[in-house]
Formats: structure tokens, C-alpha cells, sequence
């Protein structure tokens, strides 16, 4: 029988550590809103032990300021006042858990705490295992606002689910099962519809997926049946593989990690080619799926090759593809732009603050974007600094293309470059299922680009 | 109980203004029992000491930070620093996308507020964080050269004891510019709407014109949430100039507050600022019940006249008003006919939006309000806006008060099934009316109902929403809530959680 | 065995006639303008004998200025001369065509005649009959400009490929197998994902599909099966009735008429019964498919409600839908916003000069778009007639929004409304797959009007 | 032969300047052949009797309709009529689509242009259709006050025999505003560059002042094809104004055109106007070749200054300019070298192209010209482009000439396997090289190769454009053409079509 590792509520596998200087324009939550991904799972739902603006603030803000995706936002809060700050909060929370199981109805709830349980010291933890040994199903996830933010808050609450509420498993795995660690939910606005087709592309080839968030996901069961799979996939430059590397010692689960969410026909060929030499896929099953899909693929890009190539050529096309974003999208975007469509990397600004020791991870997922062609990355969080990087890296000759947030609208106008919105915050798009992943995902990408560009100076 | 000036924190409202956030029952016990137990609205029989219900159930609501920051960060050639860990800045996003749509909506340039984040992380926690305060206060003058910086507390900064006061001074003695503190810890107030007041008493203490040369006997003030400016077309036609303040205003309009002949508020919940204008500068508060509907609208407009001593022109504008939007009324009110309505909003502003829909002729027999205040700051009877709405419209049978908890407003709305429903702060409260099949007309700006145009305003929105009834129904028959089936049903929104026989749990 | 009924090379079954008075800002192709409807046929290739611009300045218009199609501009022309003129052009038709199977390899070739062969009096059709005799895959479609638009020379040119080059059959009829009959190709900037999205659709229900035009057709062998179908699937309210009709003599071929392209859960539902009952499946069949679909379709439209409801309520969400455009997709898209997102319909223009028979079918087809809910329709070709009937329309106290052609910019900037183009002529729009039909559709339409809503209010 | 402005029609260019269409063989053979056939070149050694080719194979080509209407409908406060059935009218889309281009890249406000199509059905042709002819004229002229009125006919009108003069004369009778009748049957020339002599025609007998005042002696007439203007920053130190015409320019530059200094071409295709110019109004035309590469622009200024009477000015011109680019240029050299480019574009343009191509440093060894031009309307061998391109950067051995045919262009560019391709009137073109892997450089606005900048502006356009192989081979990869494999293998674009075996043809 196989046992999770360590308790896992408190730390992420990544050690974070608040960015240095005040941040303006800010690109992502705090620890606590990592309730979106317990949101994203289907049937889970969290219940947070905070102030009573935290978890609010959170939400709006990554799901509604995120392309307006919307959800399930009905989260038990004890709003910690006067009262708790000073006599302690562990009753109310004892109380409101109560009151929980009573008026909700979930397969699964992730207590999560906030900056002030942190600072007053509450003893959740104790708490909640008393539900917990009474059989409620509960689990307890330290999400200090000031300790982390969302991204390694998402790690900490996988784990902790993992911990306390899959447990140890005596089940069998299956050869052909998989669980998939990719997009951050609600941060990336596209996260639905990509989890979505990354599902059916390695339902493709034959695997059976367990996509764990959204709605192609089966939800909390899924997660119960995580020890099954016979290895993780870890789809990101690096969120996921603190989850990857915990699952491996928990259940003896191996993992592979590729850091380019695909997009377009080269990346998704090397990434399905990829998973099957893992999973012990012939490579004819990759070949065969691939012919079926990209017949269709190169007919429309054969056809987008008119206007591409300057049929109704008073269009600028870009030339220089610019991104400030999380590292995981702009990697499967750049990448695509570049090797693709053909574009030059220019100024590469990754915003997540993602931990030291992952960053020269994800500056050598950014070498031989094509072939032969590097982009170079760098880090920032505050958005002034953000811009100042981007206005002054070379752009001499070329006609660049911005894929930000809502944060690069000025700098964008200021550059003569026209914007598409991939990352929080994403004001000027409303999203639901679009997906940019794979052969699919990529004509959708071209036609929102190339109508932006369009639209640049169509509309101007 | 006076505005206290002196002191760098606002007193909360609860302790101003025995504000609640939790009762249920019909608004005219509400507005006795308010009156029984603070004083300050008509007498009416029946009162009884004001006892505020408890749910142990509760669920995310908003804090007072984000109301301070955000009309902070909107105030032009502000920059807002917020003290706290990154978190609490995430409603930087929706400030600047607020900031965006209010330009649009009053012609100025779209330009992204500034808002700086002091990040503190476990460090600051442990050694405190007004060095990088300090630091962030700095880089902020630096890179936007603005004319006034607020800083924000936060629940962390509020517990550490961060002096930020002393931070702020010597800031300002480096910078020579104002430096204002806003101190708006989310824990320290059960509601939110006790942003609005530490705004305010930052702006009286440090932005408004101490010793302004003169009156200006043209200029009113009007304190609204933001918005469109439907001010002045209404007393333009008095010959008053209108001046209007938050929602993004400038730091010029908030200085000439003190020079004005007189003030309004667009809701009594901002009455903080007009009862501290009048009580520090002698600018009389106009005290008439808000303009929702025809008669209230009416006697508004002559208290204004009657303040500013323009009694001569008042009625005039008055018949022309009245003239002028009765025909498209008469037609709203013959389509609007037998529709009921649900109103979800702030206090003062709730009992304004139901005035205008039952001026419209719609039934409004349930309604959500975010909270209740018994009294205003200037403890005027006029004030008491319930007890202005029940004695001119009648009572309301089924009246909530609780800060938009879903779990409660799903009772209250299952209680009420109305043909549509009106609301603020539509976080929560729309998307849940939306799905449980209701229709939906969100209020963003809060200017919307005001006066004669605001009836053919909400008019109109209604009849735009109500076939949309076609979407809700679908999503609602499609969809459903992570409630117990016992709660789904209950329509009691202060009903005790349901017990319920929970076949998997051990005994021990 | 089943012979084609009369010979149909030059008349459409319904009776064109050029709209009374001037044309601005035009919004079809002449006959010859069908030639987009062979390249749209794989393995199809037009050969034009015309004057020298009309081949290209029809191809350039309806494939470039609608989404920026671009697609397979190798058109074999006579571009007719002054020579030809005077003496008369089959000889060098003859010529071409001799040519053309020397240089060019297809399954088929489609000679079209423009104006000038008409007025000259050039016997085409003995020309192309001596070719075939010799079983060259040639057929002749008179595609006289001044005789017919786009429209009616689709028709023409179907029923050509059917009486000359499918020809009679005696192949057995196959019971699930459909031709279906719908958009306009190219004239429809979304027809090439629409059609794969309806073939995918009447597959899910257990039909084999033959969808005859763009990527997801076999090409011209779907063409020679064409016999082998049960029933004819016409999804338009008139475009593909008079091939459904000479199909039904020529092969005793019934017909199913639906006028609306589904668009939703509703329509969709309807839609896939209607072809259920009439193909002999069971409803069950149909009902397990839509529940498939339908359990993502829902989660995104829950999620979609918070927007839709005003969580972010600044924005002026539409009442009222107003449309200009062909009878097709403006019942298609005005269907879905009324019946689906609860619009209020609004002066709807249909623009493409319908045959004066198929108007009150048309008119009809508007009626209780939703329960009780009718529209009124009117016919205009021209710009400003269109924007003249628009204008003057009720819409006191709506917030309307235009879906129309780029021509209507102008209009709905006057009267404050949104404009999301669906037709000819479209610029601001780059459209390789996307598609507007089924559950899927509707979500990606919803995406798309939303996204034009909140820019028109974020970048005004 | 002069230019006879007295005649309603503008001679065909095959009849005035023996224009051809289908050529193959090297540049310096076609110079000589149309300097022995048409002497008005520098002569040089081997010339014959020029030979025109010909194909049995030909593909859908432009028309001058489309050329004459686009630049009609695009001048200010004009209508076009398109006396035409519908099809005609096709163009309309992507002519509104160009003039709200040129409004962006010049800055005016964009409009829908205004072209109105007569829609002659079948009755028309049987009976005439003059009588629509009327009435669309009377109909746009209520409904958009034009100052002028441009009638251009078509295939359908021109062999019917529709009297189209004589309805614009009654009609300009009525209307009292010029009614400038274009005569641009397709099929009556087989270049669609007739469309430009044509407008120009119109141009020259009904909208130049014809008896103006006085000459402006710092006005510059320069005639190009519509786009940014790169002219003013290139002339203004000279002191001279640019009076740009053609590309969407209003009835008071082309009034203007009589009274100026001076005329250049931006290419020798638009010299008609030019040389109508010298002709009747005895403007002078510049003769000097065109500014394509340094040297010749360095000529180009030497002898607008000359003409204009500025020489003491232009040397200095002449040296700030080239030192301000010599930096970059150099750059741009080291960055090109050992790339292959190839040309495809009209004639003197298309000579101007490679000229920039070889001043950048890169090869050209190939290519394709929509058609050839003997000589131009002035008959002065100074114009003769190809000559001067020969003479100053060499030879090019695969010259095809060829109204963009499709499967020549495909043959030329398998000969040529260039690196990249540069190329206007892309709608073949383009897509041709795109889907053979060739990277393709679009040329929308054809200022954009011109004088000094034109080589910085061209030198970076092909940077941009190289890495776009990425996308070009892919696509390459995955499409094929519907052409025979033996004409896929084929490299002579005049090849003879391959004779094939039909294993499936009957024998009869």
C-alpha cells in the first residue's frame, strides 16, 4: 500500500517568496486565491477562514477581470471581525463548518485560511481534523496571503488534497491513465477550453485522462482516482511539478514533464510524439491521429496562406511577437509565433514571480523556440517595470505584436503594436470555451491574432 | 455624536449609526424598531429595541478597503498605496477597468489609475513593513509625480501595528504633498459601506479647503457613488452649478466642496461627508428625502430652491419636468402592468430604487437590503428613508437585511419569485437571481433611478430585461446549487442551517 | 434506373430577376460568381469564359473581402477579347479547354460562361458536349452576370454537376446516408466550419453525411454519391430547394426543408428531432447525443450567466437584435439571440435579392423566432436603402445590436451599436474555422458578440 | 503620337506604346528587341522585331474597369456609376476596404467612398439601359451632392451599344456638375493598366484647370498610385510643395495639376497624365529615370531641381540624405547578403524594384513583369526604364513578362528559387510563392521602394519577411497544387502544355 509523503498543507514544493519592491498593476492573486482552483474542480468547494474582503476580492478579480469567465462562487467565509482578531477565530471557523455541511451540498471541501489565522494564530489545522475523523469531507489548506501567491497556493492545495483527502490507495494503476498538471484555472482566461482539447488530444492517442479541472473534468472522483493513473503529465514550465514530484513519492507514480503547452502542428506532434515514447505508445498511433486531424489543419492554413502572404496586403502583420505574461502561456504562444507563423522573438516578460529555483528551467524552455531561434526572458511583476523592459528591447524594423493583460493596453498604443489579451488582467475579451491548444486551438488562435491586427487598422 | 476630525480613523458605523447586517421582517417594524431604539426617524407604534439576527452560516462578502481604495485610486492625480500583502490588491484590476468606463461615460481621457501595492510578505510580518512602505511611497511620487497619495491599511498591517500614520507624515514633509491615511482594516467593520466613510473623513481632513475666501452661492455639491452626471440638467434650470464629487473627480472639485452654497448626497450613505461639510464649514445639507418618484423629486427640488433661495424658478422646472416625461411614464406604467419586482441594494439607495418601481406601478413586496443604517450622521427625521418610503408607498412585507449572503438572498428570492430583479453589488446577487431563472437589471451606476428621467431610465432597463427571461430560464433549468436539498426549498433567509442525517458519518 | 431530369444548365428554379434600380454598396456576386461555389468543391476547378477581370474580381471579393478566406485561385479563363468579341469565343474556349487538360489535374471542371458569351452568342455548350463525349470530367453551367446572382448560379451550377457529370445511377440508396444542402460557400465567411459542424452534428445522430463543399467534403466523389443518399437535407430558408427538387425527380430522392441553421440548445434540439423523425431514428438517438453535448454547453452557459447578469454591469449588454444580411444566417443569428439570449428582434433586412417565390416562405421562417416572438422582415439590396429601413425602426429605449456586413459601420456607429459582421462584404474579421452552428457554435458566437460588446464600450 | 484629349475613349496602350503582355528571355533582350521594334530606347546591339508569346493556357486576369473605377471611386466628393450588371460591381468591397486604408495612412477621416452599380439585368441587354443609366445618375447625385460624376462602362454596355456619352452630357446638363464617362471595357485591351491612361484621360479633358491663372513655381505635380506620401520630406528642402495626385486626392489638386512647375511620375505606368500635362498645359514632365536606388535618386532630385530652377540647393539635399542613411543601409547590406530576392510587379516598377534589391546587395536573377511598355507616352529614351536598369545594375537573365498567370509565375519562380519574393498586385501572385515555401514581401503602397528611405524601408521589410519561411514551408509541405506533374517540373513559363496520356479517355 502506498502512503502520501509528508503532510503537504503548509509549503510548496517551489519556496516562494514575495517579489522585492511594491508591485503595481498586479498580475496575480495571493496564496488564498487558490480557492479558484478548488473552485475549478467540479463538486469542491472551499471554505476560507479569512477577512471578509479576501476571498471576494479574489474571485472577482481572477474570474471576473479574466476574460468574465464566471463560476461557482458561493464560498463559506467565516469574514473574520473584531471579535476573532482578538479572542481567536478556531470556534467561529468550528461553527461555520457546522453550518456548512448543513446548508451545502459537496463532495469535497478545502478549508483555506488567510493572512489573519496566520498572524493571530488559529489552530485550523486542529479543527479540521476533528471533522475529518468525525468522516466529513474536509481538508485543510494553508493559504497565507503573504506567504505565496496563487500559483504556488494552487500546489499547496493539490497536495493537500491529495494528503488528506485521496489518501493512501491500494488500487491497481491502469497503463493507459494519466493525470494531467497544466494551466493555472482562472488565471489564464483559456484555461477551460484548453484542459478541455488537451483531454481529447491525448484521448487521441489512446490514453485515458484525467484532467482534474473544468468542465471536461468528472471532478472530486476524478481526484479519488488519481493513484490509478500510471503516470502524471505535467504540461507547464513549472507549476505542477512540485504536485508531480509529491505524487511520485505518494503513490511511486512517474512523471513527465513538458514544459510548452502545445499549439499548432509542429508542437503538437513533438508533444503527443513525446507523451507516447513515455507511455509506451507506438508511434504509429501518434502518426494516425495526426493525418486525421491535420488534414482539415492544412487545408485552412492553406487557404489563410492568401491572406497571409499579402492578398489584401495593406496590413502591417506582425513581425516581432512581445509577451508579458505567465510564463506557461507565453512559452505555448511565443512558441507558436515564432515557429509557426514565423515571427522573431522580441521582448519576453514573464509575470508570475515564479520561484528561483524553476527559472532556469523556464529560460531553457524558451532556446530553440524554432530551430535555432532563442528567445531570451526575463522576470518582472510591477508594470511599469514590465513596460520599460518591453519599450526598451530592440523592435528596429519590425511590426510588433503584443500578448499581454489588460495592462499593456497604453504600452501597446504607445508602440503602435496591436494587443491580444492572453492573462490576467483580460478586460477586452469574454471567454467561454475557446481553446488555442493543438491543431484546433491554433486556427482559433490565427483568427482572433489577424483580426486584431485587422481590427488595428481597420477600426483605428 | 459628532464627525470627529481629529482622530486619523473614522469611527465605524456600527458605532455612528447602530448600523445592522443581519434582520428580517417587514420594513415598517424595521423602521419602528429603528426608531425605538435610536431615535432619529417619525415615531411610529410598535417599536421595539433593534435586534440584529445571527446566522452561523456566512459566506465571502466584500470589506471597507476596497470601497476607500478604489474611489481613492479614481480620485485624478492620486496614487493609492495599499499596505498590505499582494492579495488585497487584486481589485486593482477592476478599479482600472472602472476608471476606464467611467471615463467613457463622462468624456475624459481613459487612463489606468494608479495603485502601488507594498507586497509584504512573511518577512514584513515578522519585522514589520513600513520600510517598504516608506520605499513604495517614494517610487510612487517618483514615477507618476502626483498631487496626493492615499495609503491603505490592511488586516495584516492593522495587526502587526505598523505605524503607518507616522510613515505618512514624515512622507509628506519628504514629498510636500499630502500623504492620507486610510485606515479601512476589513475586520475592523462588519460592513463594507464603512469605506465610504474613511474616504470621506480623508478628504475632510486633508483635501478639502480649509478656509475657503468665499461662498460661492451658485455651486452645489453633489456627492455621488460615479457615474454619468444627471445632476445638472436638473439644476441647471435653477441657475446652480454642480459640483460633483467621488467617482473619480478631481482634487480641485474636492477643495471647492467647502465654498459651496449648499450639498446633496445621492444616498444617504454618503452623508458622512455632507453632514462633516456642514458641521466644519457651515454648508447647509439639503435634508429632503432623496428624489425617487414624482413627489419626492418634487419636494427635493424645492428644499434645493429653498436652501439657495431660488423659491421664485423651482416650480416651473418642476411643471416643465413633469410634462415633459409623462407620456413615456404613462406608457411604461401600461406596460409594466401586474409585473412584479425585487429590489437588492444598499440601504438608502434600496428604499430609492423601490419608491421608482412602484412609481413605475410595479408590485415590489420583497426586497435585499446590504445593510441598514437607523439614522444618518445629521440625525435629521427627514433622513429616515424607510420610514419615507413606507409612509409614501407603503409597506414592504418581506425585508432582508444581510450583506449579500447568497444563501439568503436564494430563501428570499425563492420567498418572493418576482418577474425581475434590480440590484447592486451584483457580485453575488445577480448571478444568483440569473440562476434561479430571474431577470436581471444590474444598477452599476447608482445615478440611474434618480429623479423624473431616472423612472423612464429603470422603465426602459426593465423592459430590456425582462425578455431575457428566455436565457435565465434556460440556465436555470440547466444548472443548479451546491445547496442541500432542505436549504434549495427553504424560503426563510434567516432559517436555521437544516439539520441533516448524514448516513456516512461515524458515530464518534 | 434513375435519370436527371431536364437538362439545367442556364435556369435556376427559382426565377431570378435583378433588384429594380441602382445597387451601392453591393452585397453578392453575379452568376459567375458561383465559380466559388466549384472551388469550394474539392478536386473541383472552375473554367471561365469571360472577360478578363470578372472571374477574378468575383473571386477576390467573396473570398478576400468576406473574413479573408483566400482558397484555390487557379481559374482557367478565355479572359475574352476584342477578337472573341467580334468573332465569336468558343473556338478559343475550345482551346483553353484543351489546354487546361494538359496543364491542370482535377476530377472535374465546371466551364461557366459570363456576360459577354450571351450577348456574342457563342455556342458553349457544344463545345464542352464534344469534350465530354471524349470523357473529359467537364461539365457546362451558363452563369450569364446579367442573368442571376451567386445565389441562383449555385443552383444552376449544382444541378449541372448533377445532370451532366453524375449523371444516372443505379446504385443502391443507402438509409442513413444525407446530402446536405446549406450555405452559400464563401458568400458565408463562416460556411467552411459551419458545414463541418453540421456534418459532425447529423453524424452524432447516426447519419453518414455527405456535405459536398469545403474541408470537411470528400470533394467530388461525395459528389458522384450523391444518388446513393435516402433524402436531401436543405438547411436554408430557400438557397438548395430547387437542387432538392430536381433531386427528388431526377433520383426519386426526398427532401427534408429546414429552414434554420441551428444555432443553440434549442434549435439544435429541434433541428437534430426533426432530421431524426424524418430519417427514421429513433428520438432516443437524438436525445443521447444532445445530453453528451449539452453537459459542457451548460457549465459554460452557467458560468457565462455571472457576466450575462451583470457581474460586471457597467457594460450596455444588448436588447435588440438588428440584422442585415442574407435570409440565411440572419435567421440563423437572429434565432439564437432571441431565442436563446432573450433579444428582442429589431429591423431585420435580408439582403440577397431572394427569388420573389421564396419570400413568403422566408417571411414565414421569421415567425415565433421564440415562443410568440415574431420578426418582421423586409427586402433591400442596396446600402442605403438598407440603412434608410434600419434607421427608421423602432428601437426606443433598446440597446440595439448590428449584425450585418462592413458596409453597416458606419450605420451602427450612428446608432450606437455594436457591429458583429456574418457577411459579404466582411473586413474586420480574419475567419478560418470558426463556426456559429450547434451547441459548440452558439458558444463560440457568444464569446465573439460579447467580446465586440465589451470593446465597444473598453477601447471606444 | 501625341495623346488625343478630344476623343470621349483614351487609346489603348498596345495601339500607343505597342504594349505586350507574354515575353520570356532576358532583360537585356527585351530592352533591345523594344528599342529595334519601337526606337525610343538607348540603342543597343541585338535587337529584332519585337515578338509577343503566347499560350494556349491562360487564367482569370484583372480587367481596366477595375482599375479606372477604383481611382475614379476613390477621389473626393466624386460618384462612380458602374453602368453594369451586378458582377462588375464586385469590386466595391475591396475599393471602400483601400479607401479607409488610405484614410488611416494620410489621415482622413474614413468614409465609405461612394460607387453605385446600374444593375442591368437581362431586359437591359435586350432593350438598353440608359434609361438605369439616368437614374442611378440622378440617384446618387440626391443623395450625395457630388462635385463630379464618373460613368464607367463595361463588357455588357460597350457591346450593346448604350450611349453612354450622350446620357452624360444630357445628364451634366441637368445636374450641373462635370459627368466624366470612363471607357473601360474589359475586353478592349488586354492590360488592366489601361484602367490608369482611362481615368487619366478623364482626369485631363474634365477636371485639370483648363485656363489657370498663373504657375506656381514651388508646386510639384507628382503622380503615384495612392498611399503614404514619401514625396514632401524628399522635395520640401528643395522649397518645393507636393501636389499629390491619384490615390484618393480632391477635385482642387487635380484642378491644380495645370498650374504647376513641374510633373514627376512615381512610375512610368501613370505617365499618360504626365505627358497630357507637357502637352496641353505645357507643364514640365521630369524625365530623369526613376528615384529607385542611390544613384538614380541622386539624378531624380539633380533634375527636378534643374527643371524647377533650384540647383544650388540640391547638392546639399543630395549629401544630408545619404549620410543619413548610410548607416543602416550598410547594416541592412550586411544582413542581406547572399539572399536571392525576386521581382514580381508592372514594368517600370518592377525595374525599380530590383534596382533597390541590388542596392541592398542582393541577387536577382529572375523576374516576372504583369507587362511591358516599349516606350512611354513621352517617347523620350530617358524613360526607358529597363534600359537604365541594365545599363547601371546588369542584366537579368529570366525576364518573364506576364499578366499575372498563375501557372508561368509558378514555373518562373521554380526556375528562380528565390529566398524571398517582392511583389504587387498580390492576389496570385502572393499566394503563388506563399504555398511554394517562398516567403513573400507584400507591395501595397508602391511609394514604398522609392528615393533614399525607400531602401531602409525595403531592406527592413525583407528582414521581416525571411523568417516567415517558417510558415511558408510548412504550408508548402502540407498543399499541393491542382497543376499536372509535368507542369509542376516545368521551368519555362511558355512551355508548351504538356501533351498527357489518358489511360481513361476513350479513344473516339
Amino acid at each position: 500500500m502506498l502512503r502520501p509523503a509528508k503532510a503537504a498543507t503548509r509549503t510548496s514544493e517551489a519556496e516562494f517568496h514575495a517579489a522585492p519592491g511594491a508591485v503595481e498593476q498586479v498580475r496575480y492573486g495571493c496564496a488564498l486565491g487558490a480557492l479558484l482552483s478548488v473552485i475549478a474542480i467540479p463538486n469542491a468547494v472551499p471554505i476560507t477562514h479569512c477577512g471578509p474582503g479576501c476571498a471576494q476580492k479574489q474571485f472577482h478579480a481572477l474570474s471576473g477581470i479574466s476574460g468574465y469567465q464566471g463560476g461557482e462562487f458561493h464560498v463559506p467565509s467565516t469574514n473574520i471581525g473584531n471579535r476573532e482578531v482578538i479572542f481567536g477565530g478556531a470556534d467561529r471557523l468550528d461553527e461555520l463548518i457546522d453550518a456548512t455541511l448543513k446548508v451545502m451540498e459537496a463532495d469535497l471541501f478545502v478549508v483555506q485560511t488567510g493572512c489573519i489565522p496566520g498572524l493571530v494564530g488559529d489552530d485550523v489545522e486542529n479543527v479540521v481534523a476533528r471533522w475529518r475523523r468525525r468522516g466529513a469531507p474536509l481538508v485543510f489548506a494553508e493559504t497565507t496571503g503573504y506567504r505565496g501567491n496563487n500559483f504556488t497556493g494552487h500546489e499547496i492545495i493539490a497536495k493537500a488534497i491529495v494528503d488528506q483527502f485521496v489518501g493512501p490507495s491500494t488500487a491497481p494503476k491502469r497503463a493507459r491513465r494519466v493525470n494531467v498538471w497544466s494551466a493555472l484555472p482562472y488565471q489564464n482566461p483559456f484555461w477551460r477550453g484548453d484542459l478541455g482539447e488537451l483531454k481529447r488530444l491525448l484521448e487521441g492517442i489512446g490514453l485515458e485522462v484525467a484532467i482534474l479541472f473544468g468542465p471536461a473534468s468528472d471532478g472530486v472522483a476524478e481526484w479519488k482516482r488519481i493513484p490509478e493513473a500510471a503516470f502524471n503529465l505535467v504540461v507547464s514550465p513549472w507549476l505542477g511539478l512540485g504536485i508531480a514530484r509529491h505524487l511520485e513519492r505518494s503513490y511511486d507514480q512517474p512523471f513527465l514533464h513538458l514544459p510548452r503547452l502545445p499549439i499548432g502542428a509542429r508542437a503538437t506532434r513533438a508533444f503527443l510524439a513525446q507523451v507516447a515514447a513515455f507511455a509506451g505508445i507506438e508511434a504509429r498511433v501518434v502518426e494516425d491521429f495526426a493525418a486525421r486531424e491535420e488534414r482539415e489543419h492544412w487545408l485552412y492554413l492553406r487557404d489563410f496562406s492568401a491572406f497571409y502572404s499579402g492578398c489584401t496586403s495593406q496590413y502591417r502583420l506582425p513581425s516581432q511577437v512581445i509577451v508579458a505574461g505567465e510564463s506557461a502561456y507565453a512559452l505555448a504562444v511565443a512558441g507558436f509565433m515564432v515557429e509557426q507563423l514565423g515571427l522573431s522573438p522580441g521582448a519576453i516578460v514573464l509575470t508570475e514571480n515564479p520561484p528561483e529555483s524553476a527559472r532556469d528551467g523556464i529560460r531553457a524552455a524558451f532556446r530553440n523556440l524554432a530551430e535555432g531561434v532563442d528567445a531570451e526572458v526575463v522576470f518582472a511583476q510591477d508594470g511599469p517595470t514590465v513596460h520599460r523592459l518591453i519599450r526598451d528591447h530592440d523592435r528596429h524594423g519590425e511590426y510588433p505584436i503584443v500578448f499581454g493583460s489588460t495592462w499593456e493596453a497604453g504600452l501597446a498604443r504607445e508602440i503602435g503594436a496591436p494587443l491580444v489579451e492572453i492573462g490576467y488582467p483580460a478586460t477586452d475579451e469574454v471567454v467561454l470555451s475557446r481553446s488555442h491548444v493543438g491543431w484546433r486551438g491554433a486556427l482559433t488562435l490565427v483568427e482572433h491574432v489577424y483580426t486584431t491586427v485587422v481590427r488595428a487598422s481597420t477600426l483605428g | 455624536m459628532a464627525i470627529n476630525l481629529r482622530t486619523v480613523e473614522a469611527e465605524t458605523r456600527e458605532q455612528r449609526l447602530g448600523t445592522i447586517t443581519q434582520w428580517d421582517g417587514s420594513a415598517s417594524q424595521l423602521a419602528a424598531d429603528s426608531v425605538a431604539t435610536h431615535g432619529c426617524g417619525h415615531a411610529r407604534p410598535g417599536g421595539r429595541r433593534l435586534c440584529e439576527t445571527a446566522s452561523p452560516f456566512s459566506q465571502a462578502s466584500m470589506c471597507a478597503e476596497h470601497i476607500a481604495v478604489t474611489n481613492a485610486t479614481i480620485i485624478r492625480d492620486s496614487v493609492v498605496i495599499q499596505h498590505s500583502p499582494i492579495g488585497c490588491a487584486a481589485s486593482q484590476s477592476f478599479t482600472a477597468r472602472y476608471a476606464r468606463d467611467l471615463a467613457e461615460r463622462r468624456g475624459w481621457k481613459p487612463e489606468d489609475p494608479h495603485s502601488v501595492c507594498s507586497n509584504l510578505g512573511e518577512q514584513d510580518m515578522v519585522f514589520g513593513g513600513v520600510d517598504r512602505l516608506a520605499a513604495a511611497i517614494r517610487e510612487a511620487f517618483e514615477r507618476h509625480a502626483p498631487r496626493v497619495i492615499f495609503v491603505a491599511t490592511s488586516c495584516a498591517t492593522g495587526i502587526i501595528g505598523d505605524d503607518v500614520d507616522g510613515t505618512a507624515r514624515a512622507l509628506e514633509d519628504e514629498l510636500g504633498i499630502p500623504v492620507v491615511t486610510l485606515h479601512c482594516e476589513g475586520f475592523k467593520s462588519k460592513h463594507w459601506s464603512n469605506g465610504w466613510d474613511v474616504i470621506e473623513h480623508g478628504i475632510l481632513r486633508k483635501l478639502v479647503d480649509r478656509a475657503p475666501a468665499k461662498t460661492d452661492p451658485d455651486l452645489l455639491n453633489v456627492i455621488h457613488l460615479g457615474g454619468p452626471d444627471v445632476f445638472t440638467p436638473l439644476v441647471a434650470p435653477l441657475g446652480l452649478r454642480v459640483n460633483l464629487v467621488m467617482g473619480g473627480n478631481t482634487l480641485e472639485r474636492l477643495a471647492e466642496l467647502s465654498s459651496a452654497a449648499a450639498t446633496v448626497t445621492m444616498c444617504f450613505v454618503l452623508s458622512y461627508l455632507a453632514t462633516g461639510l456642514e458641521q466644519e464649514y457651515g454648508v447647509p445639507e439639503i435634508r429632503a428625502p432623496l428624489p425617487y418618484g414624482l413627489d419626492a423629486t418634487d419636494a427635493w427640488l424645492r428644499d434645493i430652491a429653498r436652501v439657495t433661495g431660488r423659491e421664485d424658478r423651482v416650480e416651473a422646472v418642476i411643471a416643465a419636468e413633469r410634462a415633459r416625461i409623462a407620456p413615456e411614464l404613462a406608457t411604461l406604467r401600461e406596460k409594466l402592468k401586474g409585473k412584479k419586482g425585487f429590489v437588492a441594494a444598499g440601504a438608502a439607495f434600496a428604499h430609492g430604487l423601490i419608491a421608482d418601481l412602484r412609481e413605475l406601478g410595479v408590485e415590489v413586496d420583497g426586497t435585499f437590503s446590504f445593510h441598514h443604517d437607523p439614522m444618518t450622521d445629521s440625525r435629521d427625521p427627514r433622513q429616515d428613508s424607510l420610514g419615507h418610503l413606507i409612509d409614501t408607498t407603503g409597506d414592504v412585507p418581506n425585508f432582508t437585511v444581510s450583506p449579500d449572503q447568497h444563501f439568503q438572498a436564494h430563501a428570499a428570492l425563492k420567498r418572493a419569485n418576482p418577474d425581475f430583479i434590480v440590484t447592486r453589488h451584483t457580485g453575488a446577487m445577480a448571478s444568483l437571481a440569473a440562476r434561479m431563472g430571474i431577470p436581471v437589471l444590474p444598477i452599476f451606476y447608482s445615478n440611474d433611478g434618480l429623479a423624473y428621467d431616472g423612472l423612464l431610465t429603470i422603465g426602459r432597463a426593465i423592459l430590456r430585461t425582462l425578455p431575457k427571461k428566455r436565457f435565465y430560464a434556460d440556465v436555470a433549468a440547466h444548472s443548479s446549487f451546491p445547496y442541500s436539498p432542505a436549504w434549495l426549498a427553504e424560503t426563510n433567509p434567516y432559517a436555521a442551517p437544516p439539520e441533516r442525517v448524514r448516513a456516512e458519518e461515524p458515530a464518534c
